[in-house]
This record gives C-alpha cells, structure tokens and sequence, in this order.
C-alpha cells in the first residue's frame, strides 16, 4: 500500500493534479461545469458553484464568521454597501448601459461635449468596492459609541468585492472576509500577531495536511502605502503559494482620511486619548475553497490481493467543512416502504441541520463500487445504506469515507452518531 | 588613562601567564609578592613540554588600572569575613535568641478571625495588623484544590504564638477572583491596605521554617519591588548542609528505613538499570542511615530531636479536601501547622550550633541569606507566553494525534481482500471483526413479526415518476407518513443488547484505539485514544530502522526484522497465527538501498542533538549512577584474581552459532529466539546498554536518529514524518507546562510600584507588573547547591521547542535593567586552580591549569578542543565528557557516551576510545604499597618495578598480588596504600581532589565547609567516592556564589547602587537594578568576580591572580533573562522573536575595558 | 397602561411614525446614522447595516434559508456570480473607469471613433445582475443529472442584486432571494399556489402583527413578459404597503432561451418527455428587515404613580430574529470578579450560539432605567444582572423584554432557559 499526497509529490505518474481536481469539481456538483479552467483556480476569482461547492461555501464563511466573532475579543459585525456614493473618481463603477448609449446617440452634441457628458456620467455613477476596508472605516464612527470609546475593538464582514478583470475569462468578483481590527498604537504590533496565530490556526484546523498552510511577512518593498507591517496566509498550491489572507498594520493615516482629519471624533479612551491603530484582516473565501478542495483530495494507490493497482480519490474534507454528511441510499430491489424509510431519515437529518444526500432518489442500478467512488469524490462522510433487512430488525450498513469499514448500526442511532461525530471534530 | 600604556610592565609568572596588573595586585594582595621556587618552576615547565603546552603563544590583554574600594582586615579573607559578619549580623542576633528561646505555651483555642491574631502567654488573643518581632519561626498552609491562596499560617516568637487566617476560610462566597493581589497574601511587616512598614523603616528581621521558601511565596511583601531587610534560614538547607543525602543515598536510605517496601524495590530496578548483577558490590557501610535523613520535615526532626514522631495525616486535608474540610476541621488544622511550628523551632534550636561548626566561615551564613531573596519581575507578557504556549503545544498535539488517526484510518483499507497479510509492518496486528449480535426474539413473537412482514406487501418503485404536484392543505397539516414509518421502525431498538457491541465491524487492533462511545459529551469518534507511546504506533508509521521494518516482541522490545533467513521458512499450512510477508520486508529494504545508492550513508560525527547538551545536573545524575560502582569494580579486578577465580567464558543466553548469523548486516543482534520466519530480529540500541530493551523508539534518545535518517517514517507520507517533527516539537512544553504555568504570578497596583516605575515614560497603566517568588531552596542538594525545579533548570531557547523561552520571559518593569554575568568556565576553573595549587603552587602550572588560563580555540590549545582531537569527536561532544570528568565520571561512563553519539560504533572501539582519552587526561592510576607490603614482597623476594616516587602500575599490582596469594596461605593482605593518578593533565587535579576527598575531615578549600556527615569518611568508608571528588568542586563552587553575593551587596550599600538580588542559576548571578545605576551594578560586578577569584587563589596559598579569568569576560545588561543578550529566542511559540513579537531590544554586553570607559572606573554616583 | 401600534394609530400625538422608526434603527445600531432617510425604507434598498441591523438580517435570511431548503421538497442551493460574461447589451455594467477615461482622453479620436470605442467597452464590460433567476436557469442543466431528470426540484440562492439608482440617494443594490422551481407544466400553477402559501406562512411567522402580511395577484395587465400568473406578498407600512416577495408562474420560455433552445438537454423524466415550467420566488430581504423593524416598534405609554406620562419604546422582535438574545450587565459598584463571571457567561453563549450583549463592559454609570431603555429599544429580549449577590450566591436578576418583570434564576441555569425559550419560539 502506498499512499501520497498530491501536492506533495512530484513523482506522481498520473493526472495533472490540477487538472484531476478541476474534474473532479466538475462532476461532483462543486462547480458550474462550464466554469473549470486552471485559471479560476490560479486567480482566486468567484465562480458560479453548485450544489455541493455553494454549501462548502457557505460552511466555510460560517466557520470564519465563528472564529472571528465568537473569539474572546470584542468584534461586531456590519453590513455595507458594495456600491458607494462617492466623489472620487477612478475605480470600477457600475454605469447604466442604457444612458451611456442615449448621450452617444445624441448626435447633436459635439465631441467636446459628448465627452464631457460621458465624464459627468461616470462620476455620477457608484463605484463599486474593492474590498471591505473602507466600509468598516466608515463604520467606526458610529461603532465607537457602542463600546464606550474602549480599544480595542473589530468590525467583521463578508461579502462581494469586485476586481479589474483585466481580460480574464475569469469573473470580475471575489467573496472577501474582512476583520478591521482597531487598538492602541503601542499595541497593534502585538494584534497583528495574534491575529496572524489565530488565523493560520483557523486555516489549518480543517486541513488534512496543516503544514501546507502557512504565513511569511511581506517583505518590506512589498508593503501597501499605508502599512507598516503586513503577513500574508498562503496555501501551498501544487503549481506553488497563492496568498489566502492578508494581514496588514496599518497605522491611522486612512481612518483620519475617511473621517477627514477628524481627531477628536475618532480618539479614544486609551490612557491618553489616542487616534487608533488600524489592523486589517482580508481573506480571499473563493480561494479558501479551492485551497480546501485541492488539500483534501487524496489519490490512493492500492495493490488488490492480485497485485493489481488501484486508484481511489478520495475528498477528504474536513467533517465540518463537507457540504454533504451522510448519503441515503437503498440496496438493490428497492421498495416504496425502503424508501420511505429513507424520507423519514433524511427529514430527521434535515431538521438536526445535518445536511444529507437523498441517494435513494437515484434509481438506476449502479454497483456498490460505483456509488462509493462517486461519494468518495464527493467527499462525503458516511454513506448509509438500507436494506431490506432494514424494514425487519432496523438494523443498517454504515460506511465510513475514512476508513471504508462498514459498521452495523441501528436506525435509531444512526443520527445521533453522526451529529456527534461532527460536533467531536468541530471541538478536536 | 586607565589602562597600562606600557607592555613591559605587564606582570607575567614564570611560566608565562598574565597576572593582575601592579595596581590591582598591590591593593588586593597588600603588597605580598608571590615566591617561586626553582625546582617548581622547572617541573612545572618538563610537565607542560611533555604535553606540548610549553612554548604555545600567547597574547597579552591590555592591564587593568583601578581603584577599589578600601578593603578591611589585613588580607582578603578577612576583609570577606568582615563584610559577611556585618552583614549577617542582626540575623545571627535573631537566629541566636531564637535558639535560645524557650517556646511559650501553645494556645487550646485557635481565633477563627481574617488576619493576624497574637496569643498572649495566658491564651488571651488579640487581633494585630502583623507579628512585630525580629525572629519567628513560621508556616503556610495552602488549600491546594483552592487555588494558590494561602488559607492559614501559624507564627512563633521567643514569646508569643500567632496565628493568620485567610478572608477565603472564613467568609464564604460563590467565586473568588483566582488573580490573587497583596491584600490575598499574609503581611508580615505592613498593615492592610499599606506598603510602607509603620515609621517607614524597614527592620532587619529573621524568617525560619523548614522549607522556607515554600512559606516566602505567601508573604506580602515579598512581593514588592523594593523594600523588605527580611531574611530566611531553611531548617531543609541547614540539614543539607549538615547531614544532607545525595540522590543515590536517598533511594538507599528509604529502602532501609521503609524495609520491603517501595525502596527495595527501587534499589534492585537500580542495580538492573546500572546493568549490575546481583553479586555485584553492595553498599558496604551503612552508617551513614544512622546520622542523616530524607528532607521532610517529619525525618528530620526524628533525626535531630527524635521522641514521637510528627503526625502529619492533617495534611491530606490541605492537599486534598476542600475549603469546606478545611473550615470543618479548623482547630485542628491550625494545631497542626502549630506542631509543625514547633518541630521546625526544635530543629533549628539542634541545627544552628553544628551548622556555625561545620560551615565556619560567615561569608557562607550571610550568601545563604541572600540566595533566599530570589526575585523574578515579569509583566503582561508572562500572560501571553503561557497562552501561547499552550495554545502552539495543544495545535501540535491536535495535529500530531489527527495524524496518527488519519494512519489508522488509512490502515482500516487493508481489510478489504487481507490486504494486510502483505503489508511489512501490520501482518502481525488483530485484523479479526466480530459478528453483529441481536436479541433472539421469543418465537412467538417472531411469528407475529414475520406474519406482519408478509402482510405487509413490499411495493416496487414505479420506473418513471410524475411530478406529484405540490401537497394538499391536509397533507401538510398531517404528520409525515415517512416519519411515522421511521418511528415505527426505531422501536426495534430493543432488540439490540443493552450493552452495544463496540465497533464490531472494526478490525480488534482498530476498536482498541476508539472510545467507546458514552452519554458523556466528550466522547471523540475514530481512532482518538492513539498516541506515540502505543505499540501499534511505529508499525502503523511504517518505521524503518536502516531500512528495515520495526518489529516489536514482548521479550526484547523494539527491535527490527532483517530479511533473509532461510533456516526457520516453515511450509504454510503449518502455521496458524499470522505469517511474516518476508518477501514484502526484501521489498522495502530493495526500495530504501535504492533511495540510498546514491547518497552514502553518512558515518561521520553527526552535530551534537541538543538533546545530548546535558545541562551540566544532567550529566551529574548520570555520572552518580554510574560512579556509585566504579570504584568497586576496579577494586574487584584484583580482589578477583586474588581468590583465583577465574570468570567463566560467558555463557551468554542469546549466544548465537556462526550459521544463523545474519551475512550482510551488522547490528543489535540477531536474537534468534524471536522465530519470525524469513526473517532475522536485531534489538533497537539502548543508550543504557544494548542488553536494555527499548520501550519506545519515541523517546528522547531516538530524536537524533530520527535527525540523521537512521530511523524513519516509511509510509504515509507526510503524517508520519509530521508526527515525528512534532513530538521533537512538543518536548519541552510537555514536561515542563504543569510547573510553568502553575507559578504564582503577584500582579502589583500602580500604588505598590516604586515611583521610578509608574513615572517612567513607558509605564503603562493597562500593561501589568508583578512578580514570582521562586522557590529556591538555598542549600538544597549534598553540595549545597541551590534547588528550585523550574528556573534553575530551565535550559535555554530552541528555535524547535514550543515555550522554551521561559527565561525570557522575565522582564524588567520600566526604569530597571537586569545586570548579571556567567562566571566563565567556573567548575574547570575551580578544578584547576586545586591542581595548580597542588603540584607546584603557581597558576598554570599543570597542563589541565593551563590550557583553562591560556588554551585557545584558534590554537587548538583549550582543553574542550584537545580532547576532541585526541578522541575525534567534535568539540560540543568533548565538552560534555570533560564536565564528566571533573564530576567524577570514569571510563564506563566516557564508553557508554561515545556509543550514544554514534550507534555504529562497536562496544572494543568504543572501549579503545575511552581509555585513549582517559590514559592521556587523568591519567593511569598508580599503586603506592603499604610497608607491610613492602614488607612482604622483600620476604618473598620478589621483583617490583617501580617509578621514581616508588608506585607501581596497576598491571604490576595484579602480578603481585597473584605471586603473593600463591605463595602465602593467608587470603588478603593489604598491600595497597595510597593510589594516585600519574601521566595525564588532568593527574594532579585529581589526586588533589581525591585528597580532600578522602580526608577524615572533607572540606572546601576555600571556605572550609565541611562535606555532610553522611559522607564523611567514618560514615561511609570509602564508599561514594565519585560523590566525595564531585563534591569538592560543586562545592567549591557554592563557595564561589556565596563570595560573590557577599562582595556585590557590600558594594550596592557602600556606593549606593539601587539594585536588588534576584537569581541565580549554576553558574550566573543576575541583579534587578534601576537603570541609571546600571554600569556602576556592572562595574560592582566585575570587581566582585575580581575578588572571588583573589580570595580562592589566597585561600589556596598564592599570593597572585592570572589577568584572563580576573573579571567576567562580559557583564549583560539587558531588559530579560537570556543566555546571550542578542539572542531573540524565536520558538515556535514566539515565531517573531522577543524584539518584534515583545517589544525588547537586545541588551548591552558589557566586557571589563568597556564598564571602565563609561564609568571612569568608579564605582560612586555621579556628581 | 395603553398599548398603540405605531403603524395603526392616527391619532398618535408624537413623532411621525417613520421618523421615530429612523432615528431608533440609527441610534440602536441597525442602520448607519449617515444613510437614515425615509426613502431608504421606501425604496426597500441595502443600506449599511450596523451590527445590529446586520445580525437581524442574517437571522432572517437564514430562516429563508432553511425553510426553502428544509422543506420537503426537493431544493438545492446554488451560488452563481453577480456579475457574467455575457455579450447582450444594456442593463447594469461594471466599468473600469480609468479605461473609459483614456478613450475619452485620445484627442486624436474622431467623434465617431470615440462613440464607437466607448460601445466597443461598454460591450465587453460585465453586466451585473439584477435578479437571481437567470443564475439558476443557467444551472438547470447540472443539475438535471444530479436528480436524476426528476421534477419537481428548486434551486435556491440568495445574492446582492443591482437596480438602477434614478438618481436617488439610495444604493443601487438589494439583497434577493430566490427560489426557481421547476416542475412540470401540469402543476405549475398548483406549486404557485403551494408557495404563495408557504411563502406568507413563513412572513406572518415572526410578525406581531400578522395581519399587515398579506398576499395579493397581480394584475393582468402588469405581468411580467414571459409570466401567466403573478403573486406579490405586500407589507403595510406606515405610508402604504410595499412588495416584500414576487412568485411568478413562468413557463418555459425563458428556460429554452438562456439553453438555446436545446429541447433535448432540458427533458425531464416525467411521463412523457417535458421541458418543464419554471416558477420563481423573488424575495427583498432588505425590505423584509424594515418591515419586521417597522412592524416590532412598540410605543407604550404608562403613567407612574405621580400621574407623569412615561414613553417607553419597545422593538418586540420575534425571539427567533431579535439580534440580541441577552444583554449582561453588572450591578452598581463592579469588581473584577463580578466581570469575570460576566465574561464566562458570555463565552456560554457564544458557544451555545446565543447572542449575547456584553453590557458590562460599558463602565459610564448609567441607572437601571436608562440601561433598560436602551435595551427595549435594541429589542434584547432578556437582561441579566450580575450583582455582588452572584458572586456569593450565584443568582442573578433576569429581566425579560415583554414581561418587563424581574426574575431571579440561579447563574446555572440562565443559559438553558434563554436557549429553551428560543427554540420554543421558533417552533410556535
């Protein structure tokens, strides 16, 4: 038996390994087909995700809104808006297609005036953000009241953020998280650090392989204006490091220029009355899941008793992370009544918020094999199949993705384990 | 200028060596030149030819020109004597009214009252804000389940009993704040609410309690930056100093006092650990039992005072019960604390009188005074560290322990198609599963079930479906008919067996590892209870020991299986239990000397693991061990070809013939009573001998193995390797996190700091300041070397080792620096300062002399590097066979190391090695005769070859020995006089130390302490003679401590230096001092080593000091305690380092020629 | 005592009703204080939310969530980008605004060269989306295997949509919801009815007042192009009722054109072979939050015992949506070990997932009337006490928002009640 990691081998004889997770996204309900280039996943762009890919989503940012608001320190979440009213000009706008054609169609205007007509529109028109900073800057004012003017404190939030497309196929946008962190000059230092542990902890609490996940300072010349320090969290691609989140001191010059220079609004009660130290936090979540995906998948190697090689891949995501827990298949010769059975699981499923695959609807015959190597890419966790012994003793097969042992269990017991097989890998 | 301009009149010895300049020499030698003799200096300079000493190059440092500080007495001795006694003095004064004292009554009735109560002579209480007397003997009692609250003490001065009990013990409430503050502690010169004594002077008060420093760490002010004179003695330190036991001698001395019990036990594991047999030499003089004890106080109050002895069962309630117990139990428990009081007073009234006999001299009562002051400031970040410590560790061991699962996970595959009966490591595991198992339903009611499943008719899915279309109101309203069929078929629960099966789908060596799981939430699914230590964890790594598979087996322990043996290949069908895929084993080693064509395995010297930096009580445990039989197995040497008795060729159980040898690999081994078929079984090595069996190949020994790719992860790619790395890792937080993060951290109000702290431009008022006491046991092993088991040991900051910056972690408050130097090379010095004086009485006289004075590294000329060339090791390695040395240890010792360092070498060239090493530095031992053996051999008339001063070798002792036992009846003669050591560099030094050794009246040179009665000779014979030799230099060493101490606190009052004591650990001191006094506390320092190391060379009878060890090469002056003030102590705890991650630049290192330049070379402040 | 709904009195002497609602949500952190204009809540655009208003939103949207995806019907989630690559002209686009500004610049561009460089960006820019319906046709087909070809299914998304600002101050974005069912043409009207059922059940749920809920068709004459029958569920402000939930019946037009027409990828198993027939569920959730906002504001009038009227607004949020569960807060004279016990609580909560207010760490000295005040307004529905008591005794006061009576419970048990009450009230 050999087993090896894909980003860790090079030897590997087989799929280009981007190639091989790209397909196995494709088939297996995480990406919209028509969307896998290597490119979507070189970039860190959005995509159109399906079933199981939005529901990985979804847990992901869950996972992240958890560590970062249910931490020990003092963090509130906001929602902005990702289009502004703002005055400066430059950026990414969304313009009415509609009125730039009405002023080119206007033949009567000159040149001069056409032009000047289209720079009024476009000013007049809402930029879009870029990222989540400047939001939470604006917020502070009115978030400052709600701790007492106390550092330190974080504003949190997650969403759409839009990028230059530059001629990409790939989309324009990308979920961002962001945690805008504000405390005391001496101590943001000291922040930066901690939110640096924290968030490579988070990182690597869901990965098969942690040490694929890691951070580096940026280098001084790679500094954004503003910062003084800054640390990014990369993942360890197989085509090389791609930055997941990047972490960044800050200092003040940007809160005193969205507050227009405005010290005795923004000063706190900090020993001396201070302006705060801003720290931001901004993670890419779209490549977060492609960073999951490809640390998860595993490609084992078995030699079968005949000496022939086997190929298993397997997504190995984390329990709390996979978007689908346990699938409900029957047997061969299904009956209404198996069915039925199946139903009252998956309502019982569904209502602990366990989120499980209504296998049973499938109703070609595919080989045990099949239906394993299937659910094996789709990275679900356990797979319980009822039978018609089911209907007479309750009892029924429990596979586990893991270990691929089948385990005898009875129906009445079978959500409670896997309600705390997850909660137990959500606390390890 | 300061420095000596011209180099003519620097002051050279005749042998060559740089003394003091004239300036210093005449101020502290009085103008008393130091006299050579011809005929010293001519065997001095033939010593130094013969080991190519002589002649070497030196270099000349510039000297150093300055003024001391009138000194007293006639000599430097007395001058030390004077600063000790004036020092000491008002603690002598307590300590002697104490002795004197005759206790009064103990009170019946205890106050049950928060605070202070004083009992007067009639019982009569009365509240007080604290005892007001310049000695008491005093003790703490801590509800140990309650935090670290002290919860009640009991006091007693010559004339009233007091008693102290905690706001916790009285009032009850639902929390207490577990951040205790100076108002939780007992008060022992300040009223509450106060950090000023009243009258605002502070008294020079004594402390005494068995244990003391235990108690020291519950007094308030004790805690404050500055401020309190009081003093402690330790009734435990004076019984060490008196009559203390070493470790060896404790293990025996509670085999003897418990009999059978426990101790025995451990004398015997001992002696099987040592690898002795059961005939071997025994202790031959008990004496020493009789006139020492084990430390606690119960022992040692039987020894001193003796009668009844001590109850101490109430002390299960502090360690055990609740406060609830306590409160319960309250008048009895403070009569117990008062018994306790009263023994530790009888004790010390025994103690105080041997103690001033044995320990003369006063600069040794007033050093112990001041080592019992220690003082560790820390801040916010003492917080942070533990956090973030634990937090790295308890990731590591997450990841560590989800690696080992994932492994069992991914082991569970071979299941399918027994797979596993292929696979080279896990052939041999439990792969069976069991049957699920359910009620037998009563048949009648099995019939009704079964009548009930045929009536149900089980209907087929239609092939194509329609959209049903939404469902009705009803339906919706309705329960869901799936639902009801599901609660239906849950009811056949009850025909599952009350107590469920565990996994029986499971291969057995799978369910072993999981958790059953329970009601409780903390059950955890998979293979969650594995870790390192289990058996199954290599085999399921896939360990690979020189490219072979590990192989465990209860008679041998781990070991490893060598494919290719043909006489044990029995036919299949023979074989029931599982079978050895030894053809897979010839395929993985096939694979490994592929991978390894390439590259040739690399046998050189690997760099030393720090694992194998021993700190230097490491290398004593281990010398103890082995020292306590060395000197009997050579005296067994002749003694047994004295009887005749010729030893036996061994007749060795695993013993193999020439045919079952494996031909192509060399190694532990092969033990062929382990019947693998195909395959030979070589043990792991042991770093105790290969006859040890090795538990686990995770432990500490392996770590180097691991390093150089001799033991390996062969499967499962990165999570085995991983685990490894991680359990690197985690060493030093796991051992070492209980006792960390149990300090008791004092966190003070801004009130309670000293203004120079809270006016400071960096004083924060959110950033906190406070302090541990650690408790430093001053005198606490046989040595009278201090004992504390965190600080003292702490070893320095590993870029691998989560938490070990530890000592950095002990900051100063704003406005203070922590001045502090490492005496260089202190115990080779000491050691070789006795040789030097011994042979010919002049500094470097001996090689071993000179090469500490004058060796240098460049040249090859410093002893660690000599060694390391003689024995071809590298420099680090040699370094820890020289310590041994000096500490006694002997050729067992030096072998046992050179095969741990490389496994590859065999036991005869390891042998070789040693003894190389051994005849060129201490040299061959030689044999004196006594007259009456003289005698004997001229009546025999027999022929002794013997060297000038008349000893003989050891080889000429055996043939005589062997002619006079054949040719007299009489069985033993005693021949043997004196044995000395001859030939090597190190010889003199060690023929002094033995002499001291051996004296009937063991003493330090310098300081004239006395060893413990239970190693005087009269105890113990010649018995623990490697303890006797190591302990003249540790003790010495103390000595060395002790004057230094002394010299630093007279010059901090005489020049009005702001600093205080705060640790001291080995071989460095460290004092908390404002920053503006900063150099001058370096400039002190210096002069204070300056005149250490006078005074040992006076005491030992030469008038002069070499200039090189004359002052510390660098006084440190830095913001923490590091080993080097540069290092940044980046770990995987503090990745960013101290300067980013803490905020603390590097410090000053500070040499002698840079302090006179700042200072101008005085010591006073400026004008 | 006299109780008046804001939004059914007309004799209410004090502030106008909106105005009230306005300055409530900008002083109890639910809208930024920047942006509360009446248009905002009559417009039904995001805004920036402030933490409050932001944790009430994500409360409500997941509830959608889970009742469309819990459900007994078959319902995947999806995620599909806001802004497509897509060659139609019109509508919204993302711009890069320095691009257009070079054209403009090249002086030596005729007027016509510039028109047509101007259309040419435009053309090739992104248009965002302004519903999530063409996102799900578009994955109709990837999904289609993952049932199986079986109907009915749906697929649920919620997203930031982009509507034309016209020039008012409010955001050009709304935060949607949708539901595309598909289903056979036999029953599309059948299902239409089945949601507008389900969709006003889940609205009146966590209303006070359910009757301001109602569903109504919508006219012939205002269907939308490709619908047969629409539904709107409506809320009655203050100033008139506004569509919260559009259901459209759509049939299949719009399917068979973003699939071009490829008739054979689009059938389904279903008897015979169908295209099936779509039906959308258009929720804007961020005119659901002001209309539960609006609709939780209770003014409540008391007199006390000296005849002085006292006003006391109360936000009675359904338990299920109400963003603070508990506030905690200390009594008079706090000590160390008093927030500590309140820090542990917090940690409790968190961890049980209870939002909890971290009252006790506001030092300024404000009276138990006015913290209660406070309170009522942020909508928190218990406040628990933490006295010098506690710390003896372990009990504490616990003060509920719509009984305004004091209870007290033993610290033990405080977050098993709060937990209980909840879930209590999300299972009326």
């Amino acid at each position: 038996q050999h087993t090896r990691r894909y980003s860790s081998s090079a030897q590997s004889e087989d799929l280009d390994p981007l190639r091989a997770l790209l397909e196995l996204c494709a088939n297996r309900y995480y990406i919209s087909p028509g969307q896998t280039t290597s490119e979507l996943f070189q970039r860190g762009r959005s995509c159109s995700y399906g079933p199981l890919g939005m529901e990985l989503k979804k847990n992901l940012l869950e996972q992240w809104w958890h560590s970062v608001t249910r931490s020990k320190s003092q963090v509130f979440g906001i929602n902005t808006l990702s289009s502004r009213k703002d005055t400066a000009t430059g950026g990414l706008r969304i313009v009415e297609s509609e009125h730039v054609k009405q002023i080119l169609e206007q033949q009567e205007l000159s040149r001069e005036q056409l032009v000047q007509k289209v720079q009024m529109l476009l000013q007049r028109s809402s930029p879009v953000r870029t990222d989540l900073l400047q939001g939470a800057l604006e917020e502070f004012v009115p978030s400052l009241e709600l701790v007492n003017r106390k550092l330190p404190f974080g504003l949190a939030e997650t969403g759409l953020c839009f990028q230059p497309s530059d001629g990409s196929v790939c989309s324009a946008e990308v979920t961002q998280t962001s945690l805008v962190w504000f405390c005391s000059p001496r101590t943001s230092s000291q922040w930066l650090d901690h939110w640096t542990r924290q968030r490579l902890k988070w990182w690597r609490k869901f990965a098969l392989s942690p040490s694929d996940f890691s951070s580096s300072d940026v280098p001084e010349e790679e500094l954004e204006a503003a910062a003084s320090r800054g640390v990014r969290i990369v993942y360890s691609f197989p085509w090389g490091q791609e930055p997941l989140e990047m972490l960044w001191s800050r200092g003040n010059t940007e809160l005193l220029h969205t507050h227009k220079g405005a010290h005795s609004t923004l000063q706190c009660r900090n020993g001396r009355k201070t302006v705060p130290h801003v720290v931001s936090l901004t993670g890419n979540m779209d490549r977060g899941v492609m960073a999951f995906l490809s640390n998860s998948l595993l490609q084992l190697k078995n030699v079968d008793g005949k000496q022939k090689l086997q190929q298993r891949q397997v997504l190995k995501l984390h329990p709390v992370l996979a978007p689908v827990k346990v699938a409900l298949d029957v047997d061969r010769g299904a009956t209404m009544e198996m069915r039925q059975v199946c139903e009252g699981l998956l309502q019982e499923f569904m209502e602990a918020e366990i989120s499980a695959w209504p296998g049973y609807l499938d109703t070609q015959a595919t080989s045990v094999e099949q239906l394993t190597a299937k659910y094996d890419e789709m990275g679900v966790l356990f797979t319980a199949i009822i039978s018609e012994n089911t209907l007479e003793s309750g009892l029924l097969q429990v596979r586990s993705r893991d270990t691929t042992i089948k385990e005898t269990m009875h129906i009445s017991e079978l959500k409670n384990f896997v309600s705390r097989y997850i909660s137990a890998a959500d606390n390890v | 200028s300061l420095q000596g301009e011209d180099p003519t009149d620097t002051r050279l010895n005749p042998l060559n060596i740089q003394m003091l300049s004239r300036n210093l020499h005449k101020q502290i030698f009085r103008g008393v030149e130091p006299e050579y003799r011809e005929d010293d200096v001519e065997r001095s300079i033939k010593h130094l030819q013969k080991h190519q000493l002589w002649g070497k190059e030196t270099s000349l440092l510039p000297d150093v020109e300055l003024k001391l500080p009138k000194m007293y007495g006639k000599n430097i001795d007395e001058h030390f004597r004077i600063l000790a006694q004036n020092q000491s003095l008002p603690y002598l004064e307590a300590a002697s009214k104490l002795h004197m004292a005759e206790l009064p009554p103990m009170p019946q009735e205890w106050s049950w009252s928060i605070g202070w109560t004083r009992y007067g002579p009639d019982g009569e209480s009365q509240k007080v804000d604290f005892p007001d007397e310049s000695v008491l003997v005093f003790d703490v009692e801590v509800c140990m389940t309650e935090g670290q609250c002290p919860t009640l003490a009991v006091a007693v001065s010559p004339t009233n009993w007091y008693s102290w009990c905690s706001k916790r013990l009285i009032e009850e409430r639902y929390t207490w704040s577990n951040q205790l503050t100076l108002a939780d502690l007992i008060p022992l010169e300040t009223s509450i609410n106060s950090t000023r004594p009243p009258g605002g002077q502070w008294k020079k008060s004594l402390i005494v309690g068995h244990n003391v420093s235990f108690d020291r760490s519950y007094i308030k002010e004790q805690y404050l930056l500055k401020g309190s004179k009081v003093r402690f003695m330790d009734t435990m330190s004076l019984h060490m100093a008196i009559s203390g036991l070493t470790g060896f001698q404790r293990t025996l001395w509670m085999a003897s006092k418990t009999g059978k019990r426990r101790g025995l036990q451990e004398v015997k594991e001992h002696m099987k650990k040592t690898g002795q047999k059961k005939e071997g030499p025994m202790i031959g003089s008990w004496d020493w039992v009789n006139i020492s004890s084990i430390n606690n106080l119960a022992d040692v109050h039987a020894l001193y005072v003796g009668g009844p002895p001590l109850k101490k069962e109430s002390r299960d309630i502090f360690v055990k019960g609740s406060m609830m117990d306590v409160r319960n139990n309250f008048q009895e428990l403070m009569q117990y604390c008062a018994m306790d009081v009263q023994a530790t007073h009888q004790v010390f009234t025994e103690q105080l009188p041997l103690f001033l006999e044995r320990c003369p001299h006063p600069v040794t009562f007033a050093g112990m005074l001041e080592m019992g002051v220690s003082y560790l400031p820390v801040n916010k970040n003492w917080g942070r560290y533990l956090e973030d410590s634990q937090d790295i560790y308890e990731e590591l061991q997450r990841e560590m322990k989800k690696s080992l699962m994932t492994l069992a996970d991914d082991a569970c595959q071979l299941l399918q198609d027994d797979r596993y009966k292929e696979d080279p490591w896990l052939w041999d595991f439990e792969w069976d599963v069991q049957e699920f198992k359910l009620k037998k339903v009563p048949t009648s009611k099995q019939k009704n079930s079964k009548k009930a499943a045929e009536t149900e008719v089980a209907t087929p899915i239609p092939d194509y479906e329609q959209d049903p279309g939404p469902p009705s109101e009803e339906e919706m309203a309705s329960p869901c008919p799936s639902r009801l069929a599901l609660e239906k078929l849950k009811e056949t629960v009850d025909r599952l067996p009350k107590r469920r099966q565990h996994l029986p789908g499971h291969p057995g060596w799978y369910r072993k590892l999981c958790e059953k799981m329970a009601a409780e939430d903390s059950w955890s699914p998979g293979a969650s209870l594995i870790s390192l230590q289990m058996r199954v964890t290599p085999k399921l790594m896939g360990l690979t020991w020189d490219g072979f598979p590990l192989h465990y087996t209860e008679k041998h322990g781990w070991g490893y299986l060598v494919p290719g043996r043909r006489d044990n290949l029995v036919p299949q069908e023979e074989n029931t239990g599982p079978v050895c895929p030894h053809r897979a084993i010839e395929r993985v080693y096939k694979e490994y000397c592929e991978q390894n064509s390439k590259e040739k395995p690399e046998y050189l010297d690997s760099d030393l693991s720090e694992d194998l930096l021993w700190t230097d009580s490491t290398v004593w445990t281990k010398v103890e061990e082995l020292g306590s039989f060395e000197s009997l197995t050579e005296e067994n040497g002749v003694r047994m070809i004295k009887n005749g008795v010729k030893k036996k060729v061994s007749n060795d159980p695993h013993y193999i013939p020439e045919e079952a040898q494996c031909y192509y690999y060399h190694g532990n081994g092969p033990y062929n009573d382990v019947d693998i078929p195909g395959c030979w079984f070589f043990k792991l090595p042991h770093k105790d001998g290969n006859h040890n069996n090795v538990g686990s190949p995770f432990s500490k020994d392996f770590l180097a193995k691991m390093e150089d790719g001799t033991l390996r992860a062969g499967r499962g790619g990165t999570n085995a390797t991983r685990a490894l790395e991680i359990n690197k890792m985690m060493s030093f937080w796991r051992n070492a996190h209980k006792r960390i993060s149990s300090q008791m951290v004092l966190w003070l109000r801004k009130g309670e700091l000293p203004h120079i702290v809270i006016r400071h431009k960096a004083f924060n008022d959110e950033g906190q300041y406070g302090a541990i006491i650690p408790q430093v046991v001053t005198a606490g092993t046989v040595t009278r070397r201090a004992v504390e088991p965190t600080w003292l040991t702490a070893s320095n900051a590993r870029r691998d080792r989560v938490g070990s910056e530890l000592k950095a972690m002990v900051q100063v408050p704003p406005g203070y620096h922590l001045v502090g130097a490492d005496v260089d090379s202190q115990e080779l010095w000491i050691a070789a300062v006795l040789g030097d004086a011994h042979f010919a009485g002049m500094h470097g006289c001996t090689a071993f002399g000179w090469m500490t004075l004058q060796g240098k590294k460049s040249q090859g000329t410093d002893l660690h590097s000599r060694t390391a060339d003689t024995v071809g090791i590298s420099r680090e390695h040699a370094k820890v066979f020289n310590y041994g040395r000096i500490y006694g240890a002997g050729q067992p010792f030096a072998e046992r190391l050179l095969m741990q360092f490389n496994h590859r070498l065999s036991q005869t060239e390891a042998s070789n090695k040693a003894k190389q090493m051994y005849a060129l530095t201490k040299g061959i031992r030689r044999y004196h005769l006594t007259e009456e053996g003289k005698w004997l051999l001229s009546e025999l008339n027999v022929e002794v070859e013997t060297a000038e001063d008349g000893s003989v070798t050891l080889k000429e002792l055996r043939r005589i020995s062997r002619l006079v036992s054949q040719s007299t009846k009489r069985k033993r003669w005693s021949i043997v006089d004196k044995r000395l050591w001859a030939g090597g560099t190190e010889s003199d030094m060690f023929n002094k130390l033995e002499s001291i050794a051996h004296s009937a009246e063991t003493a330090t040179p310098v300081l004239g302490c006395r060893i413990s009665r239970a190693l005087e000779p009269k105890a113990v014979k010649d018995e623990f003679i490697t303890s006797r030799v190591n302990w003249v230099v540790q003790s010495s060493a103390v000595d060395y401590l002790h004057l230094i101490l002394v010299a630093m606190k007279w010059l901090c009052e005489e020049h009005d230096i702001d600093g205080r004591f705060c640790i001291s650990i080995h071989d460095e001191v460290r004092y908390l001092v404002c920053s503006k006094d900063r150099y001058r506390a370096s400039l002190a320092l210096q002069i204070t080593n300056l005149l250490t190391r006078s005074m040992f060379s006076y005491a030992l009878g030469m008038q002069d000091l070499p200039q090189s060890v004359a002052f510390f090469s660098s006084v440190d002056i830095d913001q923490c305690l590091r080993k080097e003030v540069n290092m940044d102590c980046v770990t995987p705890s503090n990745p960013t380092g101290l300067e980013r991650r803490y905020g603390l630049p590097p410090g000053e290192a500070l040499d002698i020629y840079q302090i006179l330049d700042i200072t101008k070379g005085s010591l006073n402040k400026g004008k």
